[in-house]
């Protein structure tokens, strides 16, 4: 067990956040803003990163949750675990952006729409993905439970992405990835792409961090169930015989 | 004692589904009205307009199909006790065979409880039949996706603490897909465009459960 | 049959043979469909039955705990709807040596745990007629000892009990009489 | 031992469930994101076409409160156990208190389903919010119907096995007075009409079903 | 702690000791935490334990019985599912005395014939190795015999047993050894 704590943790990963971080801010501000919708389509360059980034972590989470229970790991467990609650940070980043987005171009803050609903629910699928993982402390149960809830909450991915296809709705289509290619600006396309690099760095060095704790949470979890403290059986005593209460 | 085969064990814990059920009457007797009352309320709640009835009757069939489904579905994780699963797992019964076991139960179920509920939408809110042809194999889908994601989120959430907790987040995710086919086939029929793309998208949620299903089964088995 | 003060009646039988029916009877918890009974003072089969029921003490097979609610919630709720002090919840939980165990959920608690909770709740109402059926089935020797000491407890202030148990010698030890059923009828 | 008031043991009922309610979550976890993904999925099922999402919006809120209300105050039938409720007959507790201390449980769970479902409908449905300032009066008028209702009949289910079936033929008669009230209410509102007799309808319902409840619980109690 | 064929052994503790844990762990019900366990030659940490649990017969302290279903569905339904026989079915129920209420649903069964049922599941199973818990409780006298007639069956023809109970006299007569558990530790 003493694998788990490493001697030195590393610091690199909260440097290279704080870079990614503010290379994103550089660009999206350099940019020169939309014709249409101003200054506040700066918004896009977050946005739009986190939207994907979501997509990754959730993809890792996916891969993670096979290999472990292809090889039973728990190391891939903690790589799922960590990708999970990054994603779900990323999810929560895009609807809050997607919000204050919204309630300048579209004047409200939330509108029923299928993107917005399915991403919604994936936001909550994910919480769900949590959640499953704090019922119980075993931990290879706990592992194999949430591997397979992994894998099947993928599919929210294509719903999510491929909503704005199948209903005429509010939100923007895809209009990078689709198969008459790109129509942007090629500068706003560049500018996308540098902030998708580097929130992508950013979530390696996330992931980093979030996998050494998850090993420190394991740590003392074993430790709490190896050292059992006093015997169960100890809170039962002979019954007191003098007389009753 | 000869090893029995995978069929007569999924068999065996089909009928014992069936029986319980029959006994109890759960789904019988407390789901299928609730459906039923549930598309009875609805007019009532939302004005008898006949036009706009027409309009929403069939997705509101699905609706309710997939809320009351799921429930019927993830029913079993609360009726069995700690001690009826540990006598089932030690007949040594391989976990998988349980599972398409309690699938086919839930479907059978599943299957009358739509049929039931079809006509009662049809009675109630004038809708229109086209493409009704399709209705058994769309029936067949979600009723063979719902039966197989409920019984893999009663597995999944089986033990564990505050466990039930966690059906309806596990449900949501792969219920909307089977949700969006049903009835975007019968959209698609009525503009005239093919549905196959539906069909198929309902295909691939059911077997990827199916796949999901089996393969988990023994890793969820355990505690 | 009748059952005076201070005295502890064995009931036997085989399985299957009427004994828990008889006792949840005797429990005003099932009504007789024919015959006449009278308990406390109260026939049973008219609503006089329910006045009597504070003053019964029964402790069925199977405990009547709430899984999700620790030893203690457990017993204070019936402490609160009977207004009994919060005082004595505590200190019939320690006097069935169950004070470590008290903020545990029942649901965790071994068998016999939950057996001796039923007890303490037995302990902290006070009942002038116990009821228990199989008493000592579950419990480890001071446990027994303890539901001993409850039947004399009862029994010499003035209170009775009926005890079903398939445990002959230990209740015979305990009973100033005993009776055997078979098919229902009391022989 | 001094023999409790009514109101200390009704108290004492109420405070178990709101406990029981705390460790379980099945209310909080279970029926209340059962709701909310019902009216998320209704649009997905009957399209995104929003004047008829506003104009159905109101209507399909009292309808998922009304269905998934009944579900929460029926649950405690399947809850307890004749074991546990041998206990809490044998306290003395007056049966009638213990009714009501279930539906005052049952009426505070409900109330807070009611008002997470109502932000919900209101963001999902963009429905008009005329009359608003009604909407508290109802919303405890509801609540208090579909709790004394669903309590009701979770005695009557808990006396045997083959009561349940009259649970539906029992909920469904005494809800649809409520689901018009509720619903009249706001159209009374809309055109410009007294909506008093819609009230005063609810009010008779529930003043019925309280003593309905009431009178009843003794012979309920026994089995 | 080593159980060899024709081995019964008798496991003794206070309430909340262990005792059932330790049964359902050998009945590859529990997977160890820690330690290490071979139940019939497969270890209780890997998948193998799932190919021994056929040969495996336990009783628990709570009947696992389908309460809305008959004596006989409930034991039919185990049989189809391991591939014996109907009529061995019938031939167990008769066995333990419950030929006259096989067609009864469990729920009206009283709880020593819902026991009862329970070991005529386990002797139509014929298992290898018996894990009882609390054994002799809820069961009168005859039944009580033909428990211990079971366990000295099983362990005449090479199969072990291990039991756990309160009634040491009983099981000490019957078990080859026992062992005290205290908090969790076998002593
Ligand atoms: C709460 C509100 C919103 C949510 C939950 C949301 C969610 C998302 C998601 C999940 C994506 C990734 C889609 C994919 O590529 O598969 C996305 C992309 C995008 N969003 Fe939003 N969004 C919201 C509001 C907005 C608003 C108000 C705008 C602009 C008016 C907007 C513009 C975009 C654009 C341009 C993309 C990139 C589309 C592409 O190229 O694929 N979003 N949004
Ligand atoms: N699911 C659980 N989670 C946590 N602790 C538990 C759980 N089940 C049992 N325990 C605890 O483990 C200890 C041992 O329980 P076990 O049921 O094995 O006791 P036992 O020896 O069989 O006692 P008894 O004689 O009362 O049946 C008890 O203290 C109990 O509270
Ligand atoms: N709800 C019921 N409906 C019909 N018959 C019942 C019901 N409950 C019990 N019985 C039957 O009544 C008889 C007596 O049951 P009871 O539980 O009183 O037996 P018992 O003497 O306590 O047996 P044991 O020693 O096994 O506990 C049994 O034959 C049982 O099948
Ligand atoms: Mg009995
Ligand atoms: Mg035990």
């Amino acid at each position: 067990m003493a694998t788990l704590v490493q001697k030195k943790s590393p610091v690199w990963p909260w440097i290279v956040m704080a870079i990614a971080g503010l290379v994103t801010f550089v660009a999206a501000m350099t940019v020169p803003p939309d014709a249409v919708q101003g200054q506040l389509s700066r918004i896009m360059y977050v946005h739009v990163p986190s939207a994907w980034l979501a997509y990754l972590s959730f993809g890792v989470t996916m891969i993670a949750s096979g290999i472990y229970l292809w090889k039973r790991d728990l190391e891939w467990d903690r790589r799922a675990h960590a990708s999970a609650e990054i994603g779900v940070f990323f999810t929560g980043l895009a609807i809050a952006l997607g919000m204050i987005w919204g309630k300048s171009t579209w004047g409200t803050w939330w509108t029923w729409d299928a993107r917005l609903t399915l991403t919604a629910i994936m936001f909550f699928v994910y919480l769900g993905y949590l959640a499953l993982r704090r019922t119980t402390d075993d931990m290879d149960a706990r592992a194999k439970r949430a591997a397979v809830m992994g894998i099947l909450a993928i599919v929210q991915i294509p719903l999510v992405h491929f909503s704005v296809i199948w209903w005429q709705t509010l939100h923007q289509p895809p209009s990078i990835i689709k198969p008459e290619g790109p129509d942007m600006d090629t500068v706003m396309v560049l500018t996308l792409l540098t902030a998708v690099a580097s929130f992508t760095v950013m979530y390696i060095a996330m992931m980093v961090k979030r996998v050494e704790l998850a090993r420190l949470e394991d740590a003392v979890l074993i430790a709490e169930q190896t050292n059992t403290g006093p015997a169960a059986g100890e809170a039962v005593v002979a019954p007191d015989l003098s007389g009753g209460a | 004692m000869t090893r029995t085969s995978f069929w007569t064990q999924a068999m065996a814990i089909t009928k014992r589904d069936v029986m319980r059920e029959r006994r109890s009457g759960e789904v019988l007797w407390v789901t299928l009205p609730f459906g039923a009352i549930a598309l009875l309320l609805i007019p009532i709640a939302i004005g008898t307009d006949r036009p706009t009835l027409r309009a929403i009757g069939v997705g509101m069939f699905w609706v309710i199909v997939m809320l009351f489904g799921v429930l019927i579905a993830v029913r079993q994780a609360h009726t069995e006790s700690q001690a009826q699963r540990d006598v089932v797992a030690l007949t040594g019964i391989d976990p998988a065979a349980g599972y398409v076991g309690r699938v086919i139960a839930s479907f059978m179920f599943l299957i009358g409880f739509e049929v039931v509920l079809a006509v009662v939408t049809v009675a109630l809110y004038d809708v229109p039949l086209d493409g009704w042809a399709w209705m058994p194999l769309v029936m067949v889908l979600v009723g063979a996706g719902l039966s197989l994601l409920g019984t893999l989120a009663a597995s999944i959430v089986s033990t564990g603490r505050s466990a039930s907790a966690l059906v309806p987040l596990l449900v949501a995710p792969l219920s909307v897909p089977l949700l969006i086919g049903a009835t975007q086939t019968f959209e698609a029929l009525r503009l005239g465009r093919s549905s196959l793309t539906w069909t198929l998208m309902m295909v691939i949620v059911i077997l990827l459960l199916a796949i999901a299903g089996v393969m988990s089964a023994r890793t969820l088995q355990e505690s | 049959m009748t059952v005076h003060p201070g005295d502890a009646i064995g009931v036997f039988g085989t399985n299957g043979a009427g004994k828990t029916t008889l006792l949840r009877l005797l429990a005003t918890l099932l009504k007789p469909a024919t015959g006449k009974a009278t308990i406390l003072g109260a026939d049973l089969a008219t609503d006089a039955r329910y006045d009597v029921r504070p003053r019964i003490g029964y402790v069925g097979h199977v405990p009547g705990l709430y899984p999700e609610m620790t030893l203690n919630e457990n017993l204070s709720f019936i402490a609160t709807a009977m207004g009994i002090d919060h005082e004595v919840v505590e200190s019939s939980l320690a006097a069935v040596g169950l004070a470590g165990a008290a903020d545990r959920r029942a649901e965790v608690c071994s068998h016999g745990m939950q057996r001796r909770a039923e007890f303490a709740r037995v302990l902290m109402t006070k009942p002038d007629f116990l009821l228990l059926d199989e008493p000592h089935s579950a419990l480890d020797g001071n446990a027994v000892d303890l539901v001993d000491d409850l039947v004399r407890q009862i029994i010499d202030s003035g209170g009775a009990a009926v005890l079903v148990s398939h445990d002959r010698s230990r209740v015979e030890n305990l009973a100033t009489y005993s009776v055997e059923i078979t098919g229902g009828t009391i022989a």
